[in-house]
């Protein structure tokens, strides 16, 4: 999922500034000095962050962001108010690739003001990149601490090896001694990409099956709702404990697999209820007319309308993912290795700093971080339902 | 072109309405309801034997170790303790549960000394109904009346406050709202005991309808109870909210203002009630998951509810006492479906009930 | 007279809803001549949309045969199947559910031009497009070729939607209600310019509407056919339609119209029918639909045989009504006073 | 009020809503009379305030919208004249439906789905101090039969199980409850078939010569106005452009759009017609154009229409027009009039 290996690296850097100067030379051509310096740190942040996953992108995104300040349509032939036989519809492959590009630079424009207009949303898209960043860079700035520590770190008339915060380590210690923020650190980023691989499975799943029992109905539509209504009265999580306890995970891939297993039902019904509609829609109906064929009457005329709604429950699956993850963890039910959120959890209880005060760290924090999580993801929903909205691609 | 101009009807009452309810639509549903019981009950039978390790494995180890007997000896124990013959063919012990089943008979815990199941259950369920409903309708009522009170006055300083609070409770899961209780409440604040308050009541009081009881059970209530709300107020007063929204933007709303109705009639008779039905299909529907109460929560708590006997059964491969607390959550959950389907077609009288949806 | 584009042969449509079906056409018997104007006038639930959808091919026929160009269209395969999907275009309704909003106006016309390769290369494609928006008077087309739906007022979005339906050169247009959402002050300018294009590119239009005024001032050389629940009842050249309604449904919608002109409005005969209500489509009266209401009913005939389009004596149009086929002459009965209920 | 048999006068009425670009001037100095038993239908196309307009007359703006200036001077049956704008809540709530009822357009989502007929009756009589339910029946029963309606079974139906035409009539009824003077009816043919369409005109005409009210029309639909109204008044981007009797309006128009909407409308009794659209559309109402709003789309337009607010005055006797070019309008009116005549 996440295959970066220069990540946070010198040699990231490196790949951020060399992708960086292709739209800072195209912007000072164009003497469009600060776009051309935001392009620049955007690819210098993203090679960082990403590696070439991240930097070859944002060229193309932080070029086409120039481009669209100083792009003039002067040779675009339906701004030309001569007659038909006067006016050039051939465009050199040149320009038409200056237009996609500066049309791409504004798409990420409204974009960005899309993201940045809704308060709550931008919170809680801050929110989202925190941990994003603080799971991918984090990792290289503090180091695992993972050793049990004895009495080398026990305060003089302390019955346990917990600690609260101090200026040393400023999440405390835990139950060997160790250091709290180096674990929250380190145990953020598994949990975070299975739910997001949960999270997509479960929407891949749901909206292909979706899309089957609404575009085919018949018999796959009756199969499809019936065994999503069977799913849906068994009680999920208690057999989400059951299936744990069968299932070995070795590896946290299959966990993801089983939570989207479990999760697709509602989604599924959501999607088909939404093909449903759209199936009706008059637009719909005159691509059949057109005879414009199936693929283009999915891809073109009813995806686009749906993604949004496909996004912000991509979200929300996350989030049921976290969800179930660190509540399995918490029973003790899958055998997770430190360092981990849920583990934390589990261990800080089984340690009893439930009761204690000076352990209150080792426990708030996970749980802290799990429930800023999750908030950040419901609240960042609120932005990417302005994101998705077609009209704002033509509000500018 | 298929303009749903309805049948002429003649408008019927209370009584007549049941009585159709009850028939065609009703028989069909039940059936399907039936079939859908009996789907969960398969499955989960199958996967529950498929689980590692027996009930005489477990307790051959918890013997072994607590009693230091051999292997052999510890097994001898176990199997007499059980009425469970682990090597008999699945599709045996299959026929066998299910002919049980039919005659209402839900078997014996295997674990718990051959306790009868349903004993088992009914001795677990009523807190767990006790708990989650209370819960659920504190949670409930309370998300009605803010959700409907911030759409009323949307955009003030109230309506932002209030979003802002329920987008957070309703983001964070539930028991890590427990954890912040105990953590936050309990032990840094120090506003009350928690030590005191788990399990579902205090030992030296004695069962029964007096006020020493109730102020046990009540207390001990308490830290679920309040999880239970505060985990779903949040995202019953966001729906509410925008159910209500798109309410006061119908028209008959604005022809009530029209025609001079008091606001207070408006507010309970033409926004209020038409802005709950789609609450009420989903509280049907919630009220099933009532009855499997949460596992994680009750864990927490010690509080000894359905979810608990549940992970209890977990634990040591009680294959009845599972199989039986998946049953009736599934029994629930089926129930209150046909429930959402009942309630609905009653509050709108435009659904009538025959299953036409 | 020419070959007929389109022919329905005793088409019958139904619809399940639930557990019932609804007879939603009955027996209806069209043709459509190239280049030829034809109204379909009806009321709400009359049918006439389905059979605007059957005409285009985008509904089936529960029972009866559809022909295109003297074959039946089942008949037709693969790449002909496909020519003759593309010959009938539908214009619909609502300007604003027409276009899907995630496109621009250009794209929504590019679409079926690259698709099927109406014209080679990008640069051509760009020069059809701003053919086809001149053509429906959206000028000067950089206004509105990389404007989306929502950034056009329904007017536009209704010419939006006609240049798309032009983009594969069809042979007939349905129009579905294509002006009755659109303001009054723009409506003609949109009719004038449908006339035109059917002057101009030898379209044949079928214009559903349920407005008989704005159906008589597009279709002046055209012809009618008036449905009731599911059948036509009426159909013939419109100056006679108008001008001598024949059968009672008929008669009644025309006495019913209120008109533009004080003066005329105010001294016009009004029918009086016998009942308000109509039928439910899930319980068709028999015989002539229409008996229940119609003032010159005929015990005994009239909700006995199903009368067949005929003609009748004294009128250039068919007509399904018995009576007057027959050459009686219509009496009307006393109207008595009828209150309305569910 | 100079004349005893004015009812409502409307003084320079505009108002505005607040919209994200800016105030959207909906309706800009209107004035008007509405007399004993007259019939005033205000006809134009969407957008051009006269639902605002309507909506304003019970104090019913929705909150983005205000009243800017002007006077809605009321005259009560006592003779009592009390000014709209100046009501306070209480007050506001008694004035509505008593005084003044609205039928709106879109009958199928004036009445509330979950509720029958019978309470909503119940309900506008408590609300306005009539506790006894008998009474109300008493009333609903002989108004549900003047509008064709059966009594027994409308009463206690709900309103899902009510007809488009059937609805729109109980509305009726209900509008006429407490026997108000006025009756604003907004677009009531609109989206009804043919049929129920003159069902409704039939009711319409005859409850309004049995409680002698006095009726604000508002339309889109020339026809059903010429039909209906004993005044038409024309509106365009929120002003009153012309108003007067109904056959001077029709057949002498003295306003350019009034004319223009004449000639865009067919006619089912004239043969082979030549009607024209009006080219363009409306103007933007939150920076109107300066001088007449009509100069962009009209064919009579001069430079002073480009400049210059035109004044609404009296052409006739009862019949005024905001138009400068008034008299080239007409004698293009009577021009078309007589072609057609001659043609028939």
């Amino acid at each position: 999922m996440i295959g970066f290996q220069t990540i946070a690296t010198t040699s990231g850097l490196i790949i951020g500034a060399v992708c960086g100067l292709i739209p800072l030379m195209v912007g000072i051509r164009l003497r469009q000095w600060k776009p051309a310096l935001i392009g620049f740190l955007a690819c210098l942040f993203s090679g960082f962050a990403c590696g070439f996953l991240g930097g070859l992108p944002m060229i193309i995104i932080a070029t086409a962001v120039v481009i669209s300040y100083s792009y003039i349509a002067k040779d675009d032939p339906f701004l030309s108010r001569a007659s038909i036989d006067e006016v050039d519809f051939e465009e050199s492959w040149q320009d038409s690739i200056l237009r996609q590009m500066s049309s791409l630079g504004r798409t990420t424009r409204a974009a960005t003001r899309a993201l940045i207009r809704n308060k709550a949303g931008f919170i809680g898209f801050i929110g989202v990149m925190f941990f994003f960043f603080m799971t991918v860079f984090g990792p290289s700035l503090i180091d695992y601490d993972g050793q049990a520590h004895y009495y080398d770190r026990m305060k003089p008339g302390a019955i346990t090896l917990f600690q609260g915060p101090s200026r040393e380590f400023p999440l405390g210690l835990d139950y060997q001694g160790r250091d709290v923020l180096s674990h929250m650190v380190h145990g953020g980023q598994k949990l975070i990409i299975t739910a997001v691989q949960a999270g997509i499975f479960t929407t891949i799943i749901a909206v292909i099956l979706g899309a089957i029992a609404g575009l085919i109905g018949s018999i796959p539509d009756r199969l499809l709702t019936g065994l999503s209504n069977f799913i849906l009265t068994i009680p999920q999580f208690p057999l989400l404990v059951v299936l744990a306890s069968i299932i070995e995970f070795d590896q946290r891939i299959f966990l993801a697999l089983l939570l989207a297993v479990l999760d697709w039902p509602t989604l599924m019904r959501a999607v088909r209820a939404q093909v449903l509609s759209l199936r009706e829609r008059d637009y719909v109906e005159a691509a059949i007319s057109l005879d414009l064929g199936l693929p283009h009457i999915i891809v073109r005329e009813v995806l686009p309308n749906m993604i949004s709604y496909i996004v912000i429950s991509l979200i929300f699956s996350i989030r049921g993912a976290v969800y179930s993850q660190v509540g399995l963890v918490f029973l003790g039910m899958v055998p997770f290795k430190e360092p981990d959120w849920g583990v934390m959890i589990y261990m800080g209880r089984q340690q009893g700093a439930l009761f204690l005060p000076e352990a209150s760290s080792m426990l708030l924090s996970p749980i802290l971080a799990i429930a800023l999580f999750q908030l950040s993801l419901v609240l960042f929903t609120r932005s990417l339902e302005e994101l998705f909205n077609p009209r704002l691609r033509a509000g500018l | 072109m298929m303009q749903a101009s309805h049948p002429p009807q003649a408008p019927s009452t209370l009584s007549q309405k049941l009585v159709r309810a009850l028939t065609g639509y009703t028989a069909r549903t039940l059936l399907q309801g039936l079939l859908t019981i009996w789907a969960v009950i398969t499955f989960t039978f199958i996967l529950i034997r498929k689980m590692p390790g027996n009930p005489v494995d477990i307790k051959v180890e918890q013997l072994m170790i607590s009693q230091n007997l051999s292997y052999q000896d510890a097994y001898n124990r176990a199997a007499g303790m059980f009425d469970f013959d682990p090597d008999a063919p699945l599709l045996e012990q299959y026929l066998d549960y299910m002919w049980k089943l039919i005659r209402g008979d839900l078997g014996r815990s295997i674990t718990s000394s051959g306790t009868p199941v349903l004993d088992q259950i009914l001795r677990y369920l009523p807190w767990t109904l006790f708990s989650v409903g209370v819960g659920l309708f504190i949670s409930f009522t309370v998300g009605i009346f803010l959700g409907m009170a911030m759409a009323y006055w949307r955009g003030s300083l109230f309506d932002n406050v209030m979003t802002a609070f329920s987008s957070v409770l309703f983001g964070i899961p539930n028991y890590i709202t427990a954890l912040l209780i105990i953590l936050i409440l309990g032990v840094q604040l120090e506003w009350f005991n928690v030590g005191e308050m788990l399990g579902g009541v205090d030992q030296d009081v004695k069962a029964g309808f007096n006020y020493d009881y109730l102020r046990s059970v009540m207390k001990h209530a308490f830290l679920p109870v309040l999880t239970y709300v505060s985990a779903t107020v949040g995202g019953w007063m966001l729906t509410m909210k925008s159910s209500t929204i798109s309410t006061l933007g119908e028209e008959y709303v604005t022809v009530a203002h029209a025609r001079g109705l008091g606001r207070w009639r408006i507010l309970t008779a033409y926004v209020g009630r038409n802005a709950m039905l789609p609450l009420v299909t989903r509280l049907a529907i919630s009220i099933g998951f009532v009855v499997g109460g949460s596992v994680i929560i009750e864990s927490i708590f010690l509080y000894p509810g359905l979810g608990k006997l549940l992970l209890q059964a977990i634990g040591s491969r009680d294959y009845t006492t599972m199989q039986g607390v998946f049953l009736v959550i599934s029994v629930a959950v089926v129930a209150s479906n046909m429930l959402a389907d009942m309630m609905y077609g009653f509050l709108d009288p435009r659904i009538h009930v025959s299953g036409d949806r | 007279m020419n070959e007929p584009l389109v022919e329905l042969h005793h088409v019958y449509r139904s619809f399940k809803q639930g557990r019932t079906s609804v007879q939603v056409l009955q027996d209806v018997n069209l043709h459509i001549a190239p280049n030829e104007i034809l109204c379909l006038v009806g009321e709400s639930g009359c049918g006439k949309t389905t059979t605007g959808k059957i005409i285009t091919g985008l509904l089936d026929v529960s029972q009866g045969t559809v022909c295109y160009k003297g074959r039946p269209v089942h008949d037709y395969k693969g790449r002909e199947h496909r020519a003759y999907r593309r010959a009938l275009q539908i214009v619909h309704q609502d300007p604003f559910a027409s276009l899907n909003p995630a496109h621009t106006v250009g794209q929504i016309l590019s679409f079926p031009l690259k698709h099927h390769g109406m014209v080679e290369g990008r640069g051509a494609v760009r020069r059809r497009i701003w053919e086809l928006l001149t053509l429906v008077d959206l000028t000067p087309p950089g206004d509105i070729v990389n404007k989306y739906p929502h950034q056009l007022s329904g007017g536009q979005r209704q010419r939006v939607s006609i240049a798309r339906a032009l983009t594969v050169q069809p042979e007939l247009i349905v129009a579905d209600e294509a002006v009755s959402m659109v303001d009054v002050s723009i409506r003609i300018s949109l009719l004038k310019m449908l006339h035109r294009l059917r002057d101009e590119l030898q379209v044949a239009v079928v214009f559903i509407t349920h407005d008989l005024a704005l159906a008589k001032y597009f279709a002046w050389e055209g012809r009618i056919a008036v449905m009731y629940l599911g059948r036509i009842i009426e159909i013939g050249p419109v100056p006679d339609i108008i001008g001598s309604p024949a059968h009672p449904y008929t008669r009644a919608l025309i006495s019913a119209i209120p008109e533009a002109d004080p003066e005329i409005t105010r001294s016009k005969a009004r029918m009086q029918l016998r009942s308000e209500d109509i039928p439910s489509l899930t319980k068709i009266p028999t015989g002539c639909a229409f008996h229940p209401r119609c003032p010159f009913f005929v015990p005994g005939t009239c909700d006995v045989e199903v009368p067949p389009l005929a003609n009748a004596p004294g009128f250039a149009q068919q007509v399904a009504c018995v009576p007057l086929t027959e050459g009686y002459e219509l009496r009307q009965h006393q109207p008595e006073s009828v209150l309305d209920g569910p | 009020m100079a004349e005893n048999d004015v009812v409502l006068r409307v003084q320079d009425l505009s108002i505005s809503y607040l919209a994200p670009r800016g105030r959207v001037r909906a309706v800009s100095r209107v004035s008007f009379e509405l007399h004993k038993g007259e019939t005033l239908a205000l006809i134009g196309e969407s957008g051009c305030g006269k639902s605002t307009l309507g909506l304003s007359l019970i104090r019913l703006l929705p909150v983005t919208g205000r009243i800017d200036s002007g006077a809605m001077l009321y005259q009560r049956r006592d003779g009592k004249i009390i000014d709209i704008r100046k009501l306070n809540k209480n007050q506001v709530r008694r004035f509505r439906w008593a005084e003044c009822a609205m039928v709106f357009q879109g009958a199928l989502n004036s009445l509330n789905p979950v509720i029958r007929i019978r309470d909503m009756v119940y309900d506008t009589a408590r609300a306005h101090g009539e506790h006894n339910p008998n009474k109300a029946r008493r009333r609903a029963m002989d108004l549900f039969q003047r509008v064709r309606l059966d009594f027994e079974r409308v009463f206690n139906a709900y309103p899902h199980q009510l007809s488009g035409g059937m609805r729109q009539r109980v509305l009726i009824a209900l509008g006429l409850l407490l026997n108000p003077q006025v009756v604003i009816l907004d677009e009531p043919t609109t989206a009804v078939d043919i049929l129920t369409q003159r069902t409704i005109i039939e009711v319409l005409k005859s409850i309004k010569d049995e409680f002698d009210l006095s009726i604000i029309f508002i339309s889109h639909d020339l026809s059903v106005a010429a039909e209906m109204a004993d005044t038409v008044a024309t509106m365009y981007a929120g002003e009153m452009v012309e108003i007067g009797p109904v056959n001077e309006v029709f057949y002498r128009p003295h306003h350019a759009y009034t004319l223009g909407l004449l000639e865009a409308v067919p006619r089912l009794s004239v043969g082979a017609e030549e009607l024209s659209s009006i080219p363009g559309s409306p103007p933007d109402l939150i920076e109107p154009p300066a001088g007449c709003k009509f100069h962009e789309r009209c064919p009579f337009v001069t430079e002073s229409c480009q400049v210059e607010l035109p004044p609404f005055v009296a052409v006739e006797d009862t019949h005024r027009a905001a138009c400068f070019e008034s008299d080239r309008v007409l004698a293009r009116a009577l021009e078309i009039h007589d072609h057609e005549r001659t043609a028939r």
